[in-house]
């Protein structure tokens, strides 16, 4: 399988363990990635809040690129890079206006870019669809057994709805499939497409900080011994402010917070440092040490009291 | 009228849904080409491809057939029937030069007047745009067509082979 | 002798079957000859056209005229032997609904041309030579009939007053003609009303077919090479095109009973217009694909592959009746041209 | 072909027509233009008595052989026009129809363009009548035995109607016993009388009435024939109970050791026997026997029920048996099936105990219910000192259902109302999108509500979760709205939270439809006959639809059309015969191959092939005149009457005058 790639600022940087994972397991799955030449920055969060035009012109550049590259469908890890690029082919489309402006303005570069003509997909989307469950089970050599996990979409991934998405918009459980496959045991997370904070750290980190412990109460209410999640900004607020978190609020939480990129990696018998696992601030050191040979033991049939009402059956996923 | 071409279309419309559907599209006054004339039949199904090719022959630039949804048919599954048929004499017609647009297949059920209108409207237009079919004109008309005009450019093409 | 009635074959665009086929009566060939004086018939006996010519108009009792009228000189003689003739019998698929030489009405003069004299395996055309109609020679000016755009059935060019369908007509059916015939220029019995065809059953070949036949859904078409028939079964249900149900009956069924799908060359059932149109509709009525209850871009997806394994449709279903088709020949400057 | 004496007649339907329409032009032109006509005239409103008059005298004093009329579509005057027809002794198939207003007049504005095209349609018309020959209608017999199936209220009342009126009825049900989903509720709104109260004595009647033959545990498995003469096969699914023997008493059921979730009457709320019934008031009392869960079924043992029955009526051998009946006319009241809550994870039903759907909660306050009509937590003690419910679940949505599904806002004013009234103390909040009581005394018991104190908010309920994020959230379940009116991000901490699912068609209308070939909307509900001025019959004649099959009702407009389907059926059997168009197929035995190609083409069976003789034949009967096989019939020896070939072909010719070949050479 043979994608087009944009890996954006965070991969090269903070999201490196990303990166590094993702291209391990990719390549143990023969997907071919295109890199785009002279790729430029996503436009993010900041720039498109300031100057739509500019920044739909910068995002659309990449595309323009990966069209000239011949890649159909474009790659990012990254969500907030995978939602800007999905948005500005999405609005080409729609506005004609828009089109004929951007164009003008790729023009000027010696660019053009025909709306519709790059399909930009998320990593996730491509591990899950494209590769498959199945795939991913034949291909498993340490099982992640009693290993439990807080699958965190965040909130770009599967928003919005209009312009389609692989996963439920409101409930997303593609990755909670993944992580059972991998013999993970995927904990009840009600917050798992709630906002991580995003940027708001850098606008009133109060808000922020209390948006991040909702999430991590949440996930250690739920007994998880980490977070896995697909977006580097998501990880690096869990990750990076989590001692704020625990400052501000009197809290202990320590909850690792890895890429499901990496945890697949791990499931297929690779090294902690060609994942690039030992990266994170908050250590996973301890909480992979539960992973054991043994799968877990049939949970036993909680004994409910008499007078107890019969429940609805959940079919398993 | 105005100079441009009009198209004349026949519509087979089944009783049940799509001649309704017309019937609708007249009450609730949605106007639309006139080009399409309709002839009545109980099913989509009992539209015998002779019709089509008999419309084509009499001088209709296209033809137009409509019936019930997919599952909704009056007769359970005439439009079935409806479609294999459509199908197979497209692929036959693209070989006699017939083209595409000329003749075209449309589900309306009889509170979709509009979509049927809509039909109408678009198919006018893009057989405006093919201009006039007139069988036994152009095809046929030209006799013998020993001097066949549309033909001649294809000798040249022939000769410089 | 010279009280005998006068017979008179001609042989306009066709392969010649038609005058075998008259040979082929066997010894009835001896009555014909008892019966007849022949008045012209180029492939057994030698007349010239101005023989034809000198005849004075109606001397010819029946002239059983072959072949599609492809060129000017067929027309032309078509009209010359109405005019000498008393019956004008159409003979033959050809001469009654166009035949082969009509299949190349789905495409044109030139494309024919270019097949014939230039695009073709077995030509060597160097000079792109092609016939003209007209040619200056030391000797003298040398002229070609005209070869016409469009392949017409005889009744499309002269009035007609028999029909005598196939491809060629069986033995049989040309005797049983041929004494009714006989039988009224010798004895004045009556004769089949103007412009009916004759020498056929008046049902479709299937009739005839013994072949096993039951409930049809066809889930994908075969060419002949592509399948062995199950011996005995009906060919239509095992996916093989066969003309039959669209075919009036006469010839005996001798292609499906050897496993050829009918080609059609007894041409439609007498009330139906467009053979073709016939066929075609019976064989994508029991096309097993689509059902009521699926998407509709599913049911067409499902009839499109199924439809996508029959090859040439027009070809197919026109392959005899083209010329006295509802549409009777291709558009040129149509999408479609020349598939 | 002889000449025929037609008379045109062009109806200005006052400036309907004659607006757009140059009426006298394409009379005048209709007269001139084509030899048949033989009298062309045109007249401010032909369906008009005096209009009628007109044709009748002409058909007497000129002699006309055949009649064409234009003016609005056949479906809304064809029936007056062949009447004038007939009146006049002209057979009324000799009679052709232009719609000139619906499908001309009314549909542009450019009047060349209009007068054009009618001069067309009315060509049309005139040749193709010229090629029309006499029919005569076929009467066919009514048989006065109905099938109605779906034993809830609308067919429960549908069933009495007949069956009072002296009728015949075979009654069939799929569960063990009649009621429908009213018998599962405990309160009705808005009045709130007891449902129970007000449809058991219905039932009983169904049950014990003379006339009305009740199969419960029963399902229809094929359908033939057509109106007034349909054979169906039921098969009786074996209840392991001889109802020749059974009381009745329940001693079984007591004795059953085995208990199973109840997923059909308790809604999974409560358990259920193996050997059981329903609820104590089913009709017909016999239990049955769930043999898949059964002991004894399952291993040979225990037999409790066998040996404990005073009558020996357990008959654990006793088989499926298939009826064959005969009956002439049939009323679907198959019902709905409630929304299924799980399929919108974030609202976390099947994933959090205290998330109740909205018939579990129907169980629960009803006195019969496992709770018996106590509101509590799912551990079935503890009283929630605070109720959600939320509106529109899976309704108005158009990732699940687009429609409205009529009834949810009503019964979740409903519970609110029983919130406050079991217990007092409690909060209770409704979240809805719009507030629809359109009803007798809707609005009103809303209004009620509003005093009582429940909360309304409103706003589509975004996700209900136990994820706390304060103190006062803790071990609740929140449900997190946008409130639409104060334009703000609300969240609810509640400890009970019921789903208002919606109604959907049942999960196999569409094999039901196939199974009474009829037609069912993309939703899956059944398609009436016309939407507003007949949502009782359907397109096929003798089937009748009654309750939520054929959209979202509450119980007053379900018996509504029950009784009305059941007044429409008593008419036809009061009739005794209805006439058939006589549009039918016919194969020319002479002429017929014994292709077989046209073997398959009937959707009801009508074609039937000869082996001995080798053709194939239609059953005049069983032809419903499609013309499927007509088109298929590779001979061309079948016909289709009124809509044979000659006509279409004479009808293309007369449609396309203005182009077709002849008149463009001439």
């Amino acid at each position: 399988m043979k994608y087009g790639f944009y890996p954006g600022c965070s991969l090269e940087k903070n999201a490196y363990a990303y990166n590094q994972s993702t291209m391990a397991v990719t390549k143990a799955f023969d997907i071919e990635f295109v890199e785009v030449e002279d790729w430029n920055c996503c436009g993010a969060t900041e720039y498109i809040a300031i100057d739509l035009l500019p920044a739909y012109a910068l995002i659309s550049r990449n595309l323009a690129i990966a069209a000239k590259q011949q890649s159909e469908q474009l790659v990012a890890a990254c969500s907030a890079c995978f939602l800007n690029l999905k948005k500005a082919d999405h609005y080409m489309g729609e506005s004609h206006k828009l089109n004929e402006k951007i164009n003008k303005a790729l023009a000027a570069g010696g660019f053009n870019y025909e709306p519709g003509s790059v399909k930009v997909r998320h990593l996730l989307d491509i591990i899950y669809n494209d590769v498959g469950i199945e795939a991913i089970q034949e291909k498993i050599i340490k099982p992640l057994y009693q290993l439990k996990v807080a699958p965190y979409y965040g909130c770009l991934v599967p928003r919005p709805a209009k312009m389609g998405s692989f996963d439920s918009n409101e409930y997303p459980t593609s990755m909670d499939e993944i992580m059972r496959a991998l013999g993970a045991t995927v904990v009840d997370f009600p917050l798992k497409a709630a906002c991580c904070g995003g940027h708001m750290t850098q606008i009133s980190e109060d808000v922020a900080l209390d948006m991040m412990r909702r999430i991590l109460k949440n996930a250690t209410d739920n007994r998880a011994d980490l977070i896995v999640t697909l977006c580097p900004m998501c990880q690096f607020n869990l990750d990076a402010y989590q001692e704020s978190v625990n400052k501000k609020f009197g809290t202990k939480y320590n909850l690792p917070i890895l890429y499901f990129t990496q945890m697949i990696g791990l499931a297929l018998g690779m090294s902690e440092q060609e994942l690039g696992i030992g990266k994170e601030l908050v250590s996973a050191k301890a909480a992979l040490t539960n992973i054991s040979e043994e799968p877990p033991p049939k949970p036993k049939r909680v004994r409910r009291s008499k007078e107890a009402l019969p429940l609805p059956v959940l079919e398993e996923v | 009228m105005s100079e441009q071409f009009e198209p004349v279309i026949v519509g087979f419309l089944c009783n049940w849904c799509s001649y309704r559907a017309a019937d609708l599209a007249g009450t609730a006054r949605i106007k639309y080409a006139p080009n399409m004339r309709s002839i009545r039949v109980m099913c989509s199904g009992r539209v015998d491809p002779q019709f089509v090719l008999k419309a084509l022959r009499q001088g209709a630039d296209g033809v137009l057939i409509a019936g019930c949804h997919p599952g909704e048919c009056h007769y359970v599954n005439g439009n079935i029937k409806a479609i294999r048929r459509f199908i197979l004499l497209k692929k036959m017609l693209r070989q006699l030069g017939v083209e595409e647009q000329r003749i075209q297949l449309v589900w309306a059920s009889a509170s979709e007047g509009i979509i049927l209108a809509s039909k109408v409207d678009e198919m006018t237009e893009q057989i405006r745009a093919l201009g006039p079919l007139n069988w036994n004109k152009t095809v046929l008309g030209s006799g013998n067509g020993h001097h066949d005009e549309i033909a001649e450019p294809m000798v040249e093409e022939v000769l410089n082979v | 002798m010279s009280e005998k009635p006068k017979l008179a074959m001609y042989w306009s665009a066709s392969c010649g079957g038609c005058e075998i086929s008259v040979l082929n009566i066997h010894e009835h060939i001896l009555t014909v000859d008892e019966v007849f004086d022949i008045a012209f018939f180029p492939c057994i006996a030698d007349f010239k056209v101005k023989d034809v010519e000198g005849y004075p108009d109606g001397y010819i009792d029946v002239c059983l005229f072959n072949g599609a009228i492809r060129n000017s000189e067929g027309e032309e003689m078509a009209h010359l032997l109405r005019k000498k003739s008393k019956f004008m019998v159409a003979y033959g698929s050809c001469a009654y609904e166009g035949c082969i030489p009509a299949l190349s009405n789905l495409t044109s003069k030139e494309a024919t041309f270019n097949t014939v004299y230039f695009d073709n395996p077995s030509i060597d055309n160097p000079n792109h030579i092609l016939p003209q109609e007209v040619t200056q020679m030391p000797e003298g000016e040398l002229t070609l009939p005209a070869f016409w755009h469009t392949v017409k059935a005889l009744d499309q060019v002269i009035d007609v007053d028999y029909y005598l369908p196939g491809c060629p007509p069986e033995p049989p059916q040309i005797w049983a003609v041929l004494q009714v015939i006989v039988g009224a220029l010798l004895e004045g019995k009556p004769l089949p009303p103007k412009g009916s065809m004759v020498g056929h059953t008046g049902v479709a070949v299937c009739e005839e077919c013994p072949l096993e036949k039951s409930e049809k859904t066809i889930t994908r078409f075969y060419r002949p090479y592509e399948i062995v028939p199950e011996p005995g079964i009906c060919l239509l249900e095992q996916g093989i095109v066969c003309n039959g149900p669209a075919t009036v009956g006469g010839c005996g069924a001798l292609c499906p009973q050897v496993g050829m799908g009918c080609r059609g060359c007894y041409g439609p059932l007498p009330g139906v217009e467009d053979q073709g149109g016939k066929m075609l509709s019976a064989i994508a009525s029991v096309i097993g694909a689509g059902e009521a209850g699926m998407e509709e871009h599913e049911i067409e997806q499902q009839i499109e592959d199924v439809v996508a394994t029959l090859a040439d449709p027009a070809g197919t279903f026109y392959r005899f009746s083209m010329a006295h088709s509802l549409l009777q020949r291709a558009k040129i400057n149509g999408n479609g041209k020349g598939e | 072909m002889s000449k025929e004496k037609v008379g045109v007649y062009v109806c200005h339907c006052g400036t309907n027509i004659a607006g757009t329409v140059d009426v006298s032009d394409v009379a005048t032109w209709a007269g001139e233009n084509n030899d048949n006509v033989a009298v062309a005239r045109d007249y401010k409103f032909m369906c008009s008595s005096l209009g009628q008059e007109l044709i009748e005298e002409d058909i007497k004093e000129q002699g006309l052989t055949r009649v064409v009329v234009a003016a609005c579509s056949p479906h809304m005057h064809e029936k007056t026009f062949r009447g004038a027809c007939e009146r006049a002794g002209l057979n009324s198939y000799l009679f052709e129809m232009a719609n000139i207003r619906e499908h001309d007049s009314w549909a542009t504005t450019n009047k060349e363009a209009a007068t054009q095209k009618a001069k067309a349609l009315v060509n049309a018309a005139v040749d193709r009548v010229v090629q029309q020959s006499p029919l005569e209608p076929i009467p066919v017999d009514i048989n006065p035995n109905t099938l109605i199936v779906g034993g809830g209220i609308a067919g429960i009342t549908a069933a009495l109607e007949l069956a009072d009126a002296g009728n015949h009825v075979i009654l069939v049900e799929r569960e063990p016993s009649i009621g429908g989903h009213m018998a599962q509720l405990d309160k009705t709104f808005p009045t709130l009388d007891c449902s129970a109260c007000i449809l058991t004595p219905k039932m009983f009647d169904a049950g014990n009435h003379d006339n009305i033959t009740l199969l419960s545990y029963s399902e229809v498995e094929s359908v033939d024939g057509y109106i007034g003469n349909f054979t169906v096969n039921i098969r009786k699914k074996a209840k392991s109970v001889d109802e020749e023997l059974c009381t009745g008493c329940g001693i079984c059921e007591e004795k059953c050791p085995i208990r199973v979730v109840d997923d059909v009457f308790e809604a999974g709320l409560g358990y259920r026997k193996v050997c059981y019934r329903p609820f104590p008031q089913a009709v017909p009392k016999f239990p049955v026997i769930d043999r898949e869960n059964c002991t004894y079924f399952r291993t040979g043992k225990c037999r409790l029920c066998e040996t404990s029955c005073p009558t020996n009526a357990i008959k654990f051998d006793q088989e499926d048996e298939t009826l064959q009946l005969t009956v002439g006319n049939i009323i679907l009241a198959t019902g709905y099936d409630l929304f299924d809550a799980r399929r919108i994870p974030q609202y976390g039903f099947g994933r959090y105990e205290n998330i109740f759907s909205s018939l579990e909660f129907e169980r629960m306050v009803n006195a019969a219910g496992p709770t018996s009509g106590k509101i509590v937590l799912r551990d079935g003690v503890t009283t929630p000192e605070s109720v959600a419910i939320v509106h529109c679940v899976g309704s108005r949505d158009k990732n699940y259902n687009e429609y409205c599904s009529k009834v949810c806002c009503m019964y979740s004013l409903k519970f609110a109302h029983l919130v406050h009234e079991r217990l007092p103390d409690a909060e209770c909040y409704n979240f809805y999108i719009d507030m629809r009581t359109p009803g007798k005394g809707y609005e009103e018991f809303y209004h009620r509500l509003l005093e009582e104190g429940t909360h309304f908010i409103r706003g589509r309920v975004a996700n209900v979760t136990d994820a706390a994020l304060n103190d006062n959230e803790v071990n609740k379940l929140i449900v997190q709205a946008e409130d639409t009116l104060i334009g703000t991000q609300r969240r609810i901490p509640v400890d009970m939270v019921i789903l208002s699912s919606g109604v959907e068609s049942r999960h196999d209308a569409k094999e039901v439809t196939q199974l009474f070939k009829m037609g069912c909307d993309f939703d899956g509900f059944f398609i009436e006959r016309h939407p507003k001025l007949d949502p009782i019959a359907t397109m096929t004649e003798g089937i009748f639809i009654a309750g939520a099959c054929q959209g979202p009702k509450d119980i007053p407009d379900s018996v509504a059309q029950g009784a009305a389907a059941a007044a429409r059926v008593a008419g036809l059997i009061q009739r005794g015969t209805v006439m058939m168009e006589p549009v039918r197929a016919h194969i020319d035995q002479e002429k017929c191959s014994g292709c077989r190609i046209c073997n398959n083409m009937c959707p009801y069976n009508a074609i039937v092939f000869h082996e001995d003789r080798n053709v194939s034949e239609v059953v005049t009967a069983l032809c419903q005149g499609c013309g499927t096989c007509v088109a298929a019939c590779p001979s061309g020896i079948i016909s289709g009457a009124h809509f044979t070939n000659d006509q279409v072909f004479s009808e293309i010719e007369g449609i396309l005058w203005d182009v077709s070949p002849e008149k463009v050479l001439a």
